[in-house]
Formats: structure tokens, C-alpha cells, sequence
């Protein structure tokens, strides 16, 4: 397990022992070269040190050896780093056949992913372990970076039609670990991340056919609205979009901009969806659209049933709907992070 | 430090050099009209090397100048190619894009 | 102590180039076309880029104390990092060396009376400034959001904030740098003084010649792209613009192509300064000159063959991926000569403890940490994983801050009694010395292994369990500021206040010790003809350290 | 700026002043060299991959235009070249008269270049919202061969089979065309004005065969201009023309 301190991050796929060796291989180099050179000054600094004031250094003969020495012995280490990351590269580099495609579009500030199966998660992936994955990667607008640190991968997403990324790896352990934009791509490029999940090959295929935890379950289906409605292009988790995040949000008071306060019930949520200027939360502009007749009882219901799952997530501690508490300053639920 | 009798070059020869000048001018004009397939862009750029380089040998002396001034003309010529051709060498080694794949943004390649 | 002695009390000289001008006031600044003065110009507009690039980093810092940012909206973050690098590179760091110490040595260490054009040398400065006002004014109307590296379609078409006065100001400040660097060839190449041969050329001037070389290679080339981009972006345009079937890619390399050899611009005439401070310092030649002068020209050329290592995971070919990767490897190579020649010439010398000395090893030590980094960044494999991560956040400040600033600050220790003609604090300015270098690895240190965990660069909020190492950098960075602004106040202090220094305190043997402190105002009272090698102490009486003055072994070993 | 054949202070001779001068020259150069160098390789890059609507945006600009300013523009390298001779024999009359004639040529292809730009506006080939390929075959006046607006049309109809977007990439090729253009024609505004200041200077005899750097070096300068064209021409007029 990690410590609390880690060194490195877990070891998810089959990329990440290699990296991970070239890593220690490259240090190992590294820090004898940096150790050497330091000891050596800092062992004629004490040794050499001037003795009297107009004393002058002794004239050291120069030794063309010396000097093909070390040109040759660095070049030659340099080298060996050189090959062994190319090898590891190139073959990152070159996509087995047998991949399961899976595609990625990022946009400002989100990740669409489309399973095989025409199944499409917002900044979830997931995978089964020990297929090879290929990820196509599209940009709608700037350029993105697909970034696994567990799998010790990431590709850039560039735009425009005639140029898109693949990338390629085997999850080897299953559980969830964290992707992140790593091409900086505007305001929310460091909120634009999400979760993969690695399951295993049964599991996978139960939650891709919707039999499994997915399907019947209502916060599920509602994060998938919440993306399908645009509600995320709007309500950011961390508070930073046009509209108050909205997390924590249920069963908190909001503060209306008349002033009052107002708890977020079920009701509330409700007319929120179908009514939204009918209480306008405070320091935001009446921008919602109406979901009036834009979405099924069912739906809506799934969509609160989502928002109070997101009572559990960290509130941000600017640009939540959450009232402040007590006058405060801060957040009601900011400790929950 | 002072090398140089300067170089004076004849008017007749700056009158000559306008004339190939003048006459590739012409040629590449009319190559432009003909169909040389892949030849075609390889004949415009080598006729328009060749103009500049009598420009560069005659009109600004670098026949006549220092080996210095000459070394320098080279360089520029060299750096402007590593520019060239290192961008080239990753686009004409790219990887042919895998066919048959939708983009996930919904436009078709071939 | 055996530190250097100064045992003679010394006359501030009557005239010279502070004080002697036809020229009355702040016109005698502004219109002087004395090299000298010039520095000092750049030395003052300089600082006040620094002096807002770090309070923009100590504002990054102060930020990413906790994992939701504890300072500023995202956009704000954003802004703080792209105006940071901005300042810090194109118009603090690329300037520094050359422009200030550079153009106040150069002509004086040749034996010169001015460089070959000295209204050129001013027009540069004015076009510094022009650039530099451009630059203030995108930050102060809307700041500047695309990263310093101004990705196309970000910076062309999504960007909300005043990026075409910024790409104007760089593109115009571009000038600048070409000029310098043309000015500091042509003046190298004719203006040498008697006996000056270019084997005897101080290797600042060398490392200079090599900075300049990329100076007028490489910034036409990133002016044209910034323009490009620039005109993309008023007037709709198309040369990267994907939708318009644009490569931004080919942005990407059309930057590259300057902005890496620039940061030899950066770094070569640090490199320069250090091999100024060792071998006066160790009172001994430097060991193997030829190598090092060749290692400077080697590193601006082969760092003009490398550029596409920032290009690695944007899809690259594999085949060209490969290429940059071996050059940037090859590239590695005359860096380790001049590390190791370094070291080399600290043995059996006689080594003083003098501020400098000081920096000089700090900057030795944190260079090769910054510069070892580079392998791991250069290796194709391993960059997949730390490609825009902290990682290469801390490469790069190990480099420029560890390296270049440290030798930036260095030289200005070093030649500082030359330029003011008066010595600062001793003490105080060792003591600062270190606290720059405990606080620098405080800060950058961490960076390494948060980059390896896989935190992305430019983020505003993190996820909770990078917050440790965070602190740790934050708490650092307040070190670090307190490492600066130390010298800042000693040093003006100094100018009224500091000992009288004499023409050569150190003594060091290059020939702007052989003028006054501060030199008049034509450099030499009468042209120097130089009949020495370089870093010859044994053979020259007139360093008052070895009675007699009889050869006692060659300058050069067997070279 | 200063009088004839001083030496400045910070040289010792003459001799090294007008090597610095000259060499300084040679090194600017070399940056504009690889200035221009960005764009050119821009422009490979995207001509390499969208040759059909590089041909087609090709064919709109008026190929004989084209050819006469080169001819004027290399005419202008030889009565600069001419100024330089001059100055170096002692003929201060025609150092003067080259100038003026060097100066003039100028300004004829920078006319020229004026109505070539006029014309890409009428067609709308301007990159930005109006932009339209089809703007002259839909919108003929009454000068337009009627046949060649249809051959027009034709290829233009061709084209876009191999390359729906034309429309896309013709902007491409137009923003090229006017960024290079511009630029172009920004260096010899600049080396107008450059000439004006010889031409002054010359009316009052300053240029002999002790002292010409500037004349020389001005030249060189304006034969670099030239070459810019020499290279622009064929890529930008010439491409695909046969059909
Ligand atoms: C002054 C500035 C400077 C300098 C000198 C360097 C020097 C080097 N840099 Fe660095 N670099 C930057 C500034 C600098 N860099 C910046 C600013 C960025 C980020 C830009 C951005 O994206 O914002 C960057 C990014 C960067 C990348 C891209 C990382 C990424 O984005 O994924 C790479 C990849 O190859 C790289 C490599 C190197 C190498 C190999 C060197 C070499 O020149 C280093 C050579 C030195 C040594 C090797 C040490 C001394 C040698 C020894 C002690 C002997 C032992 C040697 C061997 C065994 C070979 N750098
Ligand atoms: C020359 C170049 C240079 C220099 C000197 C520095 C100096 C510093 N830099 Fe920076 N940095 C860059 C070039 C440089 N940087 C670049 C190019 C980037 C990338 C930008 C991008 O991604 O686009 C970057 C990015 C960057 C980041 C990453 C931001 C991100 O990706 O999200 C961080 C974070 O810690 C950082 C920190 C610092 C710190 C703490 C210093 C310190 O060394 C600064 C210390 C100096 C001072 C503090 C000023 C002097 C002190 C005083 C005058 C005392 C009084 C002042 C105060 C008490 C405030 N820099
Ligand atoms: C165009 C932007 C926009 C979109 C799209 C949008 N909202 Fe909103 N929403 C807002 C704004 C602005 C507010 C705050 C002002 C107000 O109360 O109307 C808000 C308020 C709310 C609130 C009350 C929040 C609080 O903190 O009290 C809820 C609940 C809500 N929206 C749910 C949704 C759901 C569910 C969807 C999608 C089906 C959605 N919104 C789509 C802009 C948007
Ligand atoms: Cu998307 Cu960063
Ligand atoms: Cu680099």
C-alpha cells in the first residue's frame, strides 16, 4: 500500500514497472554523477582553501585523456538511457491489434468517453483489466492531455479533423485511480479530470450491458442527465462555472438573493429544475433554462436523486449554493474534503 | 583586419546577370504552364534558387567578399534548412493514420 | 580569514563613465550610447521585471497552499503563472546576463573603448522598453492566460485575455535580443585589441559569442510565430487554426525551434560568468580552456537540432521522437565537459571563500541537479509518464533559478566593485548566498517527486494528497524570496556606503581589471595590448601575488 | 546621422568600421533570413497537405501582374547594384540618378501590389466571415470573359470533390498569401525609406569611392527583399497553373 508519503504513484498497468525501472535506473546514474561532483567540491573547497593571502593555485597539467574520458563515459551512459526509454516508447508507441477501442473527446472543461458499445460516461472511464485499451483521443476545441499517472500515460488531444492521438495500455489492477488534463487548456484545465475504473472482465461486461449497478440506479442514471442535460457546463463541482456547484447542497440552506434563506429539499431541487427563476440564488444571474417539459418525471427524478448523492462531495468554498453558515466565511460542509 | 582592395564589378556583368535574370523569370513562368507531374514544384525552386544565388554571388559581391562574409551567407542558408527539415522529418514520418475509424467527433476518415 | 586581501585604502578615480558626461541629468542617461551606462539601464528595467515576475511566484505559492487554492479564482491562477513566465523569461532572464553584464564586460574584456554600434546598443534598450510597456499593459488590461508558451488554438482563438499586446510586446522585445546579439558578434569579431586573439578571449566572451549566435538564429524565427499567431488571432486569419484545417502542432514546432535553444540563451552566459569566478577564485588557469570554449559553441549549435523533446506525447512521429530524443542526449554532453573542467580547476587551487566563489559552487551544484533532470525529461520513455507534470516545473526553475540566476546574481557579486567601484558586505552576502540555496531547494525539491506522483503543471487545485509536498515548496519559496531580496539591499546599500574597491579587488586577471573601478568612460586610459594567456596568475606581477614573476610551469599544461 | 567618412569613437580605423558595418549587414541578414523562414515553412507544411486548394487559390491571382513586378523588382536590384558601382567609380551624378531610379521601381510594384490587393478584396478572398471561393464565378461583371468564369466554375467544381472544405483551406492559402505579401511589402516600404535618406545624402556628394558602406549596405538590404520575391513568386502564382 501507499504510504503517506509515496514516492511513486501506484502501479496500474503494464506500462508503469517499466517507466519505473527506467525511472530508478535513470537516478541511480544521476545521483552517482551529482554525489560525485558535489563530494569533489566540496572536498577541495575544505582541502584547497587558501592558506595566506597572496598564495596562487598550483598549475595542474591538462590530460586529453582525462578530457576523452569524460566525453566518452557520459556519452556511453547517455546512450544506454537513450535506447532503453526508446524502446519502452515505441512500443507505447505502437498499438497491439487486439485492442478494445474506446473513445475520448475532451472539451473545455470535461472528458466525453464513448465504450464500445455506444455506452458514454462524462469524466469516468472505465476498463477492464488485462485487455489492451486504445484510447482515440479528439478535441473539440483547444488542446487537452489525456493523463493516467497510475498507468503512466498520457496523450496529447489536439484538435481539428485531420489529426487525432491514439494511445494504448493493459490495466493490470483493478480499482480506481485518478486521469487528469495535463495540457494546460484554459480557466478549468485543472478541474478538467475525473476517475478511471479498472474492474474485472465479468464486471465490466455487466456494467457495459446496464445490468449491473449502473442501470436501475437512479444517481447513475442521473449523472448521465446531469451531463446529457448540460447541467455540468453550468454547475462545475468546484464552483468555478456560471452557476453554484452543487455539492453538499442537499439538506443545506441556500441563501436566496433577496436575502432570505431557503433549505434545499426535494421540493426545492424540484422547482429549481422546472422553475429556476423562481428563486434565484444569491450572487448568481438568472441564467438557468427552464427543464420544463424537457425531461420526465422519471428523469427529474433521477436528477435529484443524483444531487443529493453529491452530499458527500467537497464543497468549494467559493461559488457553492450552500448559504455560509452562521455568517461565516466558510462552507458548512468545507471539511468534508 | 584590412584584406580588402575592394571588388569592383563591372556594370556589363550586373547587366548580364539581369538579363539570366530576366530570362529565368520567363522559363519558370512557362515551365508553370507545363506538366511536369512531381517535377514541377522541383523545377520552380530550383529556378528561383538559382536567380537568388546569382543575386547573392553578383548583386551583393558574396563572390567577392571575405571568406568570413561567405561563411556567414552559409549559415543561414544551413540553419534555415535544419528548420526545414527536422519539421518536415516528423511530418513525413508519421504514423499513417489508423483507416476506418470514426473520429469521436464524428467525421469520417478514410 | 584568508580571504582576499584588501590591504591598500584606494581613491574612488575623479572621472569616470558615472560621473563624466557631456551630457547633464537623466539626459545623460537617456541619450548616452556608453555601453556602460547602458547596462545600468538594463540593470534597473531588468529588476523591475524581476522584482514582478516574483511577486507573481510568491503569489503561485501562496496559492497551491491548500489543495482548492487558497488565494485566487482559477482564471486569476492562470493569469499568475503565464505572466510569471513571461516576465521572468523574456523579459528577466533572456536579458540579464548579456544585456547587463555582458554589455557592460564585453567591450572592456576585449580592450575596446565601446561595441562596434553603440545607438544600436541604446535602440536596443528603447526597444526593450517599447516591448516591455506592451507586455505591462496585457497585464494590467486583462492579463495574459495562455501559458508563456502561447499554444495555438488556446492563445489564437479561446483565450479571453489581452493576448495580442502581449505577443506584440514579445514580438518587438524580440528586436532587442537580435540586436545585442548582432551588435556582440560583429564587435567580437573586429574590435579585439592588439594581442587579443581569440585563444586568449575570456570565456565569458566566449559563452557570449555562443549566445549570441542563438540570439540572432533563433528569435527571428519565434517572432514570425508569435506574429503569426497574433495576426491569427486579430484578424481571423488561418495558419495553425484547426478549424480551418490548421496544424496547431506546427506552432508548437515553429516555438520550439527558438524556445529551446533559448534556454542556452539563458544559461550559456551564466556558464560564462562561473568560468570567470573559478579560476579567480582558485587563482589558478581553468582547466582545459579549448574545451570549454568549444563546448559553448557546441551547446548553441547542437541545441538548435533538439527542440522537438517538448513535442513528445503531442503525437509526433515516432522516427523524429526518436532523433530529438538522441540529440537532446547529444546536447547533454558539453554541459558535462564544462561541469567536470570545473571541478577539475578547483583542484590543488587555492580556494577563497569569497561571495562569489559562493555562488559559483551553488550554481555548479544546482545546475547538474537541473541539468541531470533534463536526461530524465529526454528520455522517451520516462517523459510519457512526467511530460507537463512538476517535474519538468522543477527541472527548469533547477536550471534557471538554480542555475541561471544563481550565476546571474554571482556575477553581478563579482564584477559588482568594477561596476559601482565599491565592495559590499562580505558576510552578509555569503550568509545570503546560502540562505538562496537552502531556500531554492526547499522550494524545487519537493517538485521532483510531486511530478512523479502525477501532478499536472498549471493547475489551480489539486487533488488533497499533494498538499504535503506543496507546503513544503510554499514554505521554501518564502526562504527563497528573503535569499533575494537580501543582495537587493546590501548591493544598493553598497553604492554609497561600500569600501572604496580599487581596480582589482579579487585580484582576478582579465583585462577590465586592469582599468579603473568604475572605468572611465572610454574603458582604457591607453589601448591595452595583451601579451598573457587567460587566468594566468603565475606569470603576472602586476597581480602583486607572486614576487619576481618568473614562469614557473605553462599556463596551458600541454595545450 | 553623421558626416562623410568619420570614424567614430569606439574605432580605431576606418578600415574596421566599415568591416563591422558591412559584416553587421551580412549578420541582420541572416535573421531575416530565417524570419521569412517561419513562414515559408508554414506555408510547405500546409500546401503539402491541402495542394488542391492551394492550386485553385493559386489561379485566382493575376499571373501577368505577378510577372511584371518581378521584373520590376529585379530591374530595381539592378539599378540598385548600379548606385553601388557608381558610388564605387566616383560618379556622384549617378549614384543620385540609380537611387532615384531604384526608389521609383519601388515604388511601381508596391502600386502594383496595391491593385492586386484591391482585386482580392472585390473577390472576396479576404480570410474572415465573407470569405467565398465562389464569389467571382456567382458574381461575374460585365469585363469577365464569360468561358473562362465557366472553366472557372468547373474547376472549382472539380476541386471540391478531392477537397470538400476548399472553402477552409482556400483562407489558409490566403492568409499566407497576404502575411507573406505583407510582410514583404512592409520590408520594402522600409527599404523605401531607407532609400529616400541615401538619395538626400547623395544630392549633397557624401557618397565616394572612400566612403559608400551605407549605399552598399542599403543594397544589400534591397537585393535581400529581392530574393524574398524571387522565392515568393513561383510558390505563391505558380502553383498548378497548367490545365
Ligand atoms: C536555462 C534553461 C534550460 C536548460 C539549460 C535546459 C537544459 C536541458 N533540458 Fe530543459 N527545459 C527548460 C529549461 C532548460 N533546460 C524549460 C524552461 C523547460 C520547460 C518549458 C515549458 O514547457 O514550459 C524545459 C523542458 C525540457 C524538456 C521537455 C519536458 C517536457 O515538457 O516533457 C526536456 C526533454 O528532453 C528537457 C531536456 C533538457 C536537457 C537534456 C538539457 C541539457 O542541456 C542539460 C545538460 C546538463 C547536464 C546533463 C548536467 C551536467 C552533466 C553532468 C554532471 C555529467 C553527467 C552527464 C551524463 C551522464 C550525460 N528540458
Ligand atoms: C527565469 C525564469 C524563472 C524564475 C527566476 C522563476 C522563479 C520562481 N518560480 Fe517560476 N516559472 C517560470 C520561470 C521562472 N520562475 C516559468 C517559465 C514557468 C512556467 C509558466 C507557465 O507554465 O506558463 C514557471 C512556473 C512556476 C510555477 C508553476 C506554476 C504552475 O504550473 O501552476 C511555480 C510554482 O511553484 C513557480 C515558482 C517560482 C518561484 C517560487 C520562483 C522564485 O525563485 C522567485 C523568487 C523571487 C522573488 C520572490 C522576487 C525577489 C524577492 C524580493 C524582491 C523580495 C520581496 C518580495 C516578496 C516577499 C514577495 N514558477
Ligand atoms: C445556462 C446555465 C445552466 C444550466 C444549463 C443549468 N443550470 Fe441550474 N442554475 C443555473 C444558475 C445560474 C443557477 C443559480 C440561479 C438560480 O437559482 O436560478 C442555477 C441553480 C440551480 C439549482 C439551485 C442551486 C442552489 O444552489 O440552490 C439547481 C438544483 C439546479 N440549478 C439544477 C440544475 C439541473 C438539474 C440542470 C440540468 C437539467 C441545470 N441546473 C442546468 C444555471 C444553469
Ligand atoms: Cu483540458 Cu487541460
Ligand atoms: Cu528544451
Amino acid at each position: 500500500m501507499q504510504s503517506q508519503l509515496p514516492l511513486y504513484p501506484e502501479q496500474a498497468s503494464n506500462f508503469a514497472p517499466p517507466i519505473d525501472a527506467l525511472m530508478i535506473f535513470i537516478t541511480s546514474i544521476c545521483v552517482f554523477f551529482a554525489a560525485g561532483i558535489t563530494i569533489a567540491i566540496v572536498y577541495f573547497f575544505f582541502k584547497y582553501r587558501r592558506k595566506t593571502p597572496d598564495d596562487v593555485g598550483i598549475v595542474t597539467r591538462e590530460d586529453s585523456r582525462l578530457e576523452a574520458a569524460w566525453i566518452v563515459v557520459p556519452m556511453i551512459l547517455a546512450m544506454v538511457m537513450f535506447s532503453w526509454g526508446a524502446v519502452v516508447y515505441v512500443d507505447y508507441r505502437h498499438t497491439p491489434s487486439d485492442t478494445l477501442d474506446i473513445y475520448v473527446v475532451g472539451k473545455q472543461w470535461m472528458w466525453k468517453v464513448q465504450q464500445p458499445n455506444g455506452l458514454k460516461e462524462i469524466n469516468e472511464l472505465h476498463v477492464p483489466v488485462g485487455r489492451n485499451i486504445r484510447l482515440i483521443l479528439a478535441s473539440e476545441d483547444v488542446i487537452h492531455d489525456f493523463f493516467i499517472p497510475a498507468f503512466r500515460v498520457k496523450m496529447d488531444v489536439i484538435p481539428g479533423n485531420n489529426h487525432y492521438n491514439t494511445m494504448w495500455f493493459r490495466p493490470t489492477k483493478p480499482g480506481r485511480y485518478h486521469f487528469f488534463c495535463s495540457q494546460y487548456c484554459g480557466t478549468n484545465h485543472a478541474i478538467m479530470g475525473g476517475w478511471v475504473t479498472v474492474m474485472e472482465p465479468t464486471d465490466y461486461a455487466a456494467w457495459l450491458s446496464g445490468s449491473g449497478a449502473g442501470g436501475a440506479n437512479p444517481v447513475v442514471a442521473g449523472e448521465k442527465l446531469f451531463a446529457e442535460k448540460a447541467c455540468v457546463t453550468c454547475h462545475l463541482a468546484n464552483g468555478t462555472g456560471r452557476a453554484p456547484s452543487l455539492n453538499g447542497l442537499y439538506g443545506a440552506q441556500v441563501l436566496l438573493a433577496g436575502g432570505t434563506t431557503v433549505t434545499a429539499d426535494e421540493a426545492y431541487i424540484r422547482e429549481s429544475i422546472l422553475q429556476p427563476n423562481a428563486k434565484i440564488v444569491a450572487r448568481y444571474e438568472p441564467l438557468m433554462p427552464s427543464y420544463q417539459g424537457q425531461l420526465t418525471e422519471e428523469q427529474i427524478l433521477a436528477l435529484t436523486a443524483y444531487i443529493k448523492s453529491l452530499q458527500s462531495q467537497p464543497v468549494p468554498v467559493q461559488g457553492a449554493g450552500v448559504a455560509p453558515a452562521g455568517g461565516g466565511e466558510t462552507a458548512p460542509a468545507t471539511e468534508k474534503r | 583586419m584590412s584584406e580588402h582592395s575592394e571588388h569592383i564589378v563591372s556594370p556589363k556583368i550586373y547587366v548580364a546577370i539581369f538579363l539570366v535574370l530576366i530570362v529565368g523569370t520567363s522559363l519558370t513562368v512557362w515551365a508553370a504552364f507545363q506538366n511536369f507531374h512531381q517535377f514541377n514544384i522541383v523545377i520552380a525552386l530550383g529556378i528561383a534558387s538559382v536567380k537568388a544565388s546569382l543575386v547573392v554571388l553578383y548583386f551583393m559581391h558574396a563572390r567577392y567578399s571575405p571568406k568570413r562574409t561567405q561563411l556567414v551567407i552559409v549559415c543561414a542558408i544551413f540553419w534555415l534548412a535544419i528548420m526545414l527539415a527536422l519539421t518536415l522529418a516528423d511530418y513525413r514520418t508519421r504514423q499513417p493514420r489508423a483507416s476506418g475509424l470514426i473520429s469521436p467527433t464524428g467525421v469520417y476518415y478514410a | 580569514m584568508s580571504d582576499t586581501p584588501s590591504p591598500r585604502v584606494y581613491e574612488f578615480p575623479d572621472m569616470h563613465y558615472l560621473n563624466s558626461s557631456y551630457r547633464a541629468g537623466i539626459r545623460s542617461w537617456l541619450l548616452t550610447t556608453d555601453h556602460k551606462r547602458i547596462a545600468l539601464l538594463y540593470l534597473a528595467s531588468v529588476t523591475v521585471f524581476f522584482f514582478i515576475g516574483g511577486v507573481l511566484a510568491t503569489m503561485i505559492r501562496i496559492h497551491l497552499l491548500t489543495p482548492g487554492g487558497a488565494l485566487v479564482t482559477p482564471e486569476t491562477y492562470n493569469k499568475l503563472f503565464t505572466m510569471h513566465g513571461v516576465a521572468m523569461i523574456f523579459f528577466f532572464l533572456i536579458p540579464s546576463i548579456p544585456a547587463i553584464l555582458g554589455n557592460f564586460l564585453i567591450p572592456i574584456m576585449i580592450g575596446a573603448k565601446d561595441l562596434a554600434f553603440p545607438k544600436i546598443n541604446l535602440l536596443s534598450w528603447y526597444i526593450y522598453i517599447v516591448g516591455g510597456c506592451f507586455v505591462l499593459y496585457s497585464f494590467s488590461t486583462g492579463g495574459l492566460d495562455t501559458g508563456w508558451t502561447f499554444y495555438t488554438p488556446l492563445s489564437s482563438i479561446y483565450s479571453n485575455s489581452a493576448v495580442t499586446p502581449a505577443v506584440i510586446g514579445i514580438f518587438i522585445n524580440g528586436f532587442s535580443s537580435i540586436l545585442t546579439g548582432l551588435n556582440f558578434i560583429v564587435t567580437i569579431h573586429t574590435m579585439r585589441a592588439p594581442g587579443m586573439t581569440w585563444f586568449r578571449l575570456p570565456l565569458f566572451v566566449w559563452s557570449h559569442y555562443a549566445t549570441s549566435l542563438v540570439m540572432i538564429l533563433g528569435t527571428p524565427v519565434v517572432a514570425i510565430t508569435l506574429l503569426l499567431a497574433g495576426l491569427e488571432r486579430m484578424f481571423h486569419l488561418g495558419f495553425f487554426n484547426p478549424s480551418m484545417g490548421g496544424d496547431p502542432i506546427l506552432f508548437q514546432h515553429l516555438f520550439w525551434f527558438y524556445s529551446h535553444p533559448a534556454v542556452y540563451i539563458m544559461i550559456l552566459p551564466a556558464m560564462g560568468v562561473i568560468s570567470e569566478i573559478i579560476p579567480t577564485f582558485a587563482r589558478k588557469p581553468i582547466f582545459g580552456y579549448t574545451f570549454i570554449a568549444a563546448s559553448s559553441i557546441a551547446i548553441a549549435v547542437i541545441g538548435f537540432l533538439v527542440w522537438a523533446h517538448h513535442m513528445f506525447v503531442t503525437g509526433e512521429s515516432t522516427y523524429a521522437a526518436l532523433a530529438f530524443s538522441f540529440l537532446s542526449y547529444l546536447v547533454a554532453i558539453p554541459s558535462a565537459i564544462k561541469v567536470f573542467n570545473w571541478t577539475s580547476t578547483l583542484y590543488k587551487g587555492s580556494i577563497s571563500w569569497d561571495p562569489p566563489m559562493i555562488y559559483a559552487l551553488g550554481f555548479i551544484g544546482l545546475f547538474t541537479i537541473g541539468g541531470l533532470t533534463g536526461l530524465f525529461l529526454a528520455c522517451l520513455g520516462l517523459d510519457i509518464h512526467i511530460h507537463d507534470t512538476y517535474f519538468v516545473i522543477a527541472h527548469f526553475h533547477y536550471i534557471m533559478v538554480g542555475g541561471a540566476v544563481m550565476g546571474y546574481v554571482g556575477g553581478l557579486h563579482f564584477w559588482w566593485p568594477k561596476i559601482t567601484g565599491r565592495l559590499y558586505p562580505k558576510a552578509l552576502s555569503r550568509f545570503a548566498a546560502i540562505v538562496l540555496f537552502i531556500g531554492f531547494n526547499l522550494t524545487f525539491f519537493p517538485q521532483f517527486i510531486l511530478g512523479y506522483l502525477g501532478m499536472p503543471r498549471r493547475y489551480h487545485s489539486y487533488p488533497p494528497e499533494f498538499q504535503v509536498l506543496n507546503v513544503l515548496s510554499t514554505a521554501g519559496a518564502s526562504i527563497l524570496a528573503l535569499g533575494y531580496l537580501l543582495p537587493m539591499c546590501y548591493l544598493t546599500w553598497s553604492m554609497r556606503y561600500g569600501k572604496v574597491a580599487g581596480p582589482n579587488p579579487w585580484p582576478a586577471t582579465g583585462l577590465e581589471w586592469k582599468t579603473d573601478s568604475p572605468p572611465p568612460t572610454e574603458n582604457f586610459h591607453v589601448t591595452p595590448v595583451v601579451d598573457w594567456e587567460p587566468y594566468d596568475f603565475r606569470n603576472r606581477p602586476d597581480l602583486g601575488l607572486v614576487a619576481g614573476g618568473a614562469p614557473l610551469a605553462p599556463a596551458h599544461g600541454d595545450d | 546621422m553623421h558626416r562623410t567618412g568619420e570614424l567614430y569613437g569606439q574605432f580605431q580605423t576606418l578600415d574596421q568600421q566599415k568591416e563591422s558595418a558591412t559584416l553587421g549587414m551580412w549578420i541582420f541578414l541572416v535573421t531575416e533570413v530565417l524570419f521569412f523562414g517561419g513562414m515559408f515553412l508554414t506555408y510547405t507544411i500546409n500546401r503539402h497537405e491541402y495542394f488542391t486548394a492551394f492550386g485553385i487559390s493559386s489561379n485566382t491571382l493575376d499571373i501577368k501582374l505577378g510577372t511584371i513586378n518581378t521584373g520590376v523588382l529585379i530591374m530595381s536590384s539592378l539599378t540598385m547594384a548600379m548606385a553601388v558601382w557608381s558610388a564605387q567609380v566616383g560618379k556622384k551624378q549617378l549614384v543620385t540618378g540609380f537611387l532615384i531610379a531604384t526608389l521609383a521601381l519601388g515604388t511601381v510594384f508596391l502600386g502594383i501590389k496595391v491593385v492586386e490587393y484591391k482585386q482580392k478584396f472585390d473577390h472576396h478572398l479576404i480570410p474572415g466571415r465573407s470569405f467565398d471561393v465562389w464569389y467571382r464565378v456567382d458574381h461575374p461583371t460585365a469585363t469577365d470573359d464569360p468561358k473562362e468564369i465557366a472553366n472557372e466554375r468547373e474547376e472549382l467544381h472539380k476541386a471540391t470533390l478531392t477537397d470538400p472544405d476548399i472553402q477552409s483551406h482556400g483562407q489558409l492559402y490566403f492568409s499566407l498569401y497576404f502575411a507573406m505579401t505583407g510582410l514583404h511589402a512592409l520590408h520594402m516600404i522600409v527599404g523605401a525609406g531607407l532609400l529616400l535618406w541615401l538619395i538626400k545624402e547623395s544630392l549633397r556628394g557624401r557618397f565616394t569611392p572612400q566612403y559608400n558602406t551605407p549605399v552598399e549596405n542599403i543594397g544589400l538590404y534591397w537585393h535581400f527583399v529581392d530574393i524574398v520575391w524571387i522565392y515568393l513568386f513561383p510558390l505563391l502564382y505558380l502553383i498548378d497553373r497548367h490545365r
